[in-house]
């Protein structure tokens, strides 16, 4: 199977995927927010990411742009809180970098992903190391577009996000909070790993899941 | 989470925590004639709208702060309050349709609590309504709260009980008829007045979450808390009330000069404190402030900013000046605080 | 008891058991102005007396129940509030000299919810006040608990929650300058026309018992408990809102016929339950009334008479007519309610 | 040594050593309240014995009325609750039926008892079985009667009747309430022994000790 290009229902598989894997692991995700956070960040992706995958059975997308642009804007206006405007951002910059295509290749997705990394920091002005979902999407596309470098193998790109976003997640226990609610804990904060980083992990290994074997 | 009967998994009066928010918003309907409660959107506006010409006030916030934000909608303080879901901000579609709704003509002030979740969906919300509607929006961000250190390289310090004294003094200068510019004005100068300090004896517990936020052993507590059930800055050996007001007064008095001013002074529960404990703890709060040779104009005692079920209080000092204390003592008709009318 | 620090054995907000009271009535002096503090006696008045050759109004009972009664003294509602020590009746020479203040030459009403120790010590309090004083001394006894069985082998129902609306009515009445008798007939037709009931989630904590009154697991409730901590009438599974409404509902209206007239209904807090759970109840109750044809009139929804920090809510439905309802809407100034003034 | 009579200074004893007791017990008798009442009776019975006895001790009583009003007195305007009234105006009886005298005897101090009950009742209107303090009081007193019918010795009928007293106050735990907090517990009262019962038997046991062996 050709992992060249990924097509919108195959994307629409991911987004699927992500809320699978958020609705699973919604304990997991609000026990780290009730460790540095205000124990809620698993019921905000899992409220955000079901509307979005409800909305899309309702009307399934036929391009990239609607798809993602549909998925933002349902997490802006569903989830509230800091991850809604954030991950709405970031889906929505995906969509209008990408277009209205029906597919995207390897270069195409490395593009969108970085554009919507440049909206969630426009809107969160987050910085490598200050402790957020920034320091698994930085990593995470680097690692992508290192891998498209060489390879126009999507599955291959995926892989290596995904082991960056988990290095990335599992470095955030080490960090000092600058943003985001565990910034009040100051010192305390460090030690647990950062909700919104895990939630992000998870959006990775949904692509790799998606995608299939290298 | 049992979803087919309605037992709740902890001792809390609802029905399941998905419907929290929509099931309490049926109870702010029922019982007060003077709301009008849109439930599609979430939003909680005064029944009679403010005359024509007036800057209305729209404030908004995660659920679990009662009364903040929907108990003070009404002649006197807030035109309309957006709900979120249990901690979580509103959304940006509900600041833009209560932005519609409630402006007269002479603009909207946003008054929004500093939380990253808060900034961004009432930016999101006022991007929207600069976009789609001719409405002056202004924005006042209120960060008050001392236990966090104030740095432009983090997300800075929260907005807790100045919260409650701002949108009181705010909506009379509104009322009044002041323009979107002077009512803005008079918003920051609260705002860059007063301070906070809380202290948490328990954790709270997030419906949703099912279980308390932390875990407090019986001999501590945490100093520093915010609103939202997060740990606070430090976690000390219980104390009794003098002590515990020692040691919320003194970063007040530290962070900024009250002496030669009117202060009005809050002692605010967190939710799960009884009020015959918050008079006591406002009684150490009274004499400290004394001490120190300032002069309490004007104070209220209750549980007026709220963390869900949390045992605790917080202490906010407001230094005002004489238009301040006026705007104060001006009526206002909410469910949470009234007085004149 | 730990006396030589100020650290609490529990978690509350206090320093020593013993000085709960008096660090309370501390805090209220401080907080409120408008009214005056007798720390000797342990007795808040008004700070400013109403006008001479209206009746007065004085009640009292065991201290953790605030906002009651203290919180109930100011214009329009009572005229002094006799404080004994936590959950225990005042004491006779309390009520003898608050009756001696408060009298304005129209006589004095007692307001009594019947218990054993606060039925004793008033009714000792009045024979004292007619032994060494010319003053009349009318009495209610509020006994308003269906939870509890009525009969005359028995110390009968508690006075709870119809005790917060009989102070408003009355004390609206007494504010017209009604007289004596007149003040008292309206009084027991708002005692013989509300009922109540409550609901318990978690028991209370006696400072000075510095441990819980009574365990409760994690998955029951207690049903039909008073505001003293007591184990309630049965121990049932912990249930959703609307099934607590209902086992709360239900009694109250096999009791009394609420149809057919306008009806007062009170959701209060015992202390330790967030006003966001108190609006999800009312939600429920209001729903039962409407489905049973009740017209609920007027409505108060949050802590008015508590049981120090339990978690759990009481349903008052008070049957009233257009008197009490214009007596209702009167203009009232306590620091517990207010409106119109 | 004689114990035909007991002297103002004995009576003294009989109240200081009552407040000991109540407060050595004082865990116990709010326990039991706990159970089936509001959770103070050790506190209030503490607390009241406590200005009984400081008061005594500021201005030593020379006369048994003098003593026992006193005591009743304060009682009553330093407890509230149920129990202030009802100790409050047991001593206060025993004090009007006693009079100014300097001693009791046996029949004397039966007397002065018995008016005392006479007292509680007035006050209260407990009748037998209805799980109060007069379920001790009654059947003590019926015993100290006994007692003295057949011996002026006043430790025999003080033993007599504190004997009589615990039957008494173990005999409420089968009781269902019918007065006092406890009755609105209905069928849920059986199986606790009352605490103002369980406070009286302490009052029997004092006597007991300031009289000494029989
Ligand atoms: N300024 C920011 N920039 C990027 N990410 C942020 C920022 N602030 C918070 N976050 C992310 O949001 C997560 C919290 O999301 P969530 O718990 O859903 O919202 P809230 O903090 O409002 O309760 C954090 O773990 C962090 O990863
Ligand atoms: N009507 C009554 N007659 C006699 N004794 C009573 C009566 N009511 C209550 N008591 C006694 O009072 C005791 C409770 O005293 P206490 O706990 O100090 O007062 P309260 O019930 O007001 O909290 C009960 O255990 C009972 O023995
Ligand atoms: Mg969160
Ligand atoms: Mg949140
Ligand atoms: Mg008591
Ligand atoms: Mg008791």
């Amino acid at each position: 199977m050709s992992n060249d290009t990924i097509t919108v229902d195959q994307l629409t598989d991911w987004l699927t995927r992500f809320r699978d894997l958020v609705t699973e692991q919604v304990s997991y995700l609000t026990e780290l927010d009730s460790a540095i956070g205000d124990a809620d960040h698993g019921s905000n992706m899992t409220r955000g990411m079901g509307a979005v995958v409800e909305k899309i059975h309702a009307s399934p997308a036929g391009t990239v742009d609607e798809l993602f642009k549909g998925a933002g804007m349902t997490l802006v206006t569903s989830v509230g809180g800091a991850s809604g405007p954030l991950y709405g951002t970031f889906f929505l910059r995906i969509g209008t970098t990408a277009g209205p295509r029906t597919s995207l290749d390897a270069p195409g997705l490395a593009a969108a992903l970085r554009a919507g990394l440049g909206g969630v920091v426009a809107r969160g002005k987050a910085e490598a190391g200050d402790k957020t979902m920034f320091d698994v999407l930085s990593p995470a596309l680097a690692a992508f577009d290192a891998a498209v470098d060489v390879s126009s193998d999507l599955s291959t790109a995926a892989h290596a996000a995904y082991f960056a976003a988990q290095t990335g997640r599992d470095a955030t226990r080490a960090l000092l909070a600058r943003k985001g609610r565990a910034s009040y804990l100051g010192e305390r904060s460090i030690g647990h790993i950062d909700p919104g980083a895990a939630s992000t992990a998870l959006l990775f290994q949904a692509l790799v899941e998606t995608l299939g074997e290298e | 989470m049992k979803v087919n009967q309605e037992v709740p998994d902890m001792k809390k009066l609802i029905n399941f925590p998905e419907t929290v928010l929509a099931d309490s918003l049926a109870g702010v309907a029922a019982a007060h004639p003077g709301l009008r409660v849109d439930h599609a959107n979430r939003i909680i506006y005064r029944a009679t709208p403010k005359a024509a010409g007036k800057v209305a006030l729209l404030s908004g916030g995660g659920t679990g702060h009662e009364p903040l934000h929907g108990g003070f909608v009404g002649e006197g303080m807030l035109d309309a309050a957006c709900a979120g879901a249990i901690f979580t901000s509103p959304t940006p579609d509900q600041m833009l349709e209560a932005t519609k709704v409630v402006d007269r003509g002479a603009g909207v002030l946003h008054i929004v609590k500093n939380y990253t979740g808060d900034v961004m969906n009432f930016e999101i919300g006022a991007e929207l309504a600069a976009a789609e509607t001719g409405i002056t929006v202004a924005v006042v961000v209120v960060n008050d709260d001392v236990a966090v250190e104030d740095s432009s390289f983090t997300a800075g310090r929260r907005g807790v009980g100045t919260t409650v004294l701002l949108e009181k003094i705010v909506g009379a200068a509104a009322e009044e008829g002041r323009d979107l510019e002077a009512v803005a004005a008079v918003a920051r100068q609260v705002n860059e007045s007063g301070r906070s300090m809380g202290v948490a004896l328990t954790s709270c517990t997030v419906p949703s979450a099912g279980k308390p936020t932390f875990e407090l052993p019986e001999d501590e507590m945490e100093i520093g808390v915010g609103i939202h059930g997060e740990p606070g800055r430090r976690r000390v050996p219980l104390a009794g009330a003098a002590e515990v007001a020692r040691q919320l007064v003194e970063p007040i008095l530290a962070d900024m000069d009250f002496t030669g001013a009117p202060t009005i002074v809050m002692l605010n529960g967190l939710g799960g404190t009884p009020l015959i404990e918050l008079y006591v703890m406002y009684a150490e709060v009274a004499k400290l402030l004394d001490a120190a040779g300032i002069t309490v104009a004007r104070s209220l005692v209750g549980n007026y900013i709220t963390a869900l079920d949390m045992a605790g209080c917080s202490v906010t000092v407001l230094r005002a000046d004489e238009d301040l204390i006026r705007l104060w003592d001006a009526p206002v008709s909410t469910t949470g605080m009234r007085w004149g009318i």
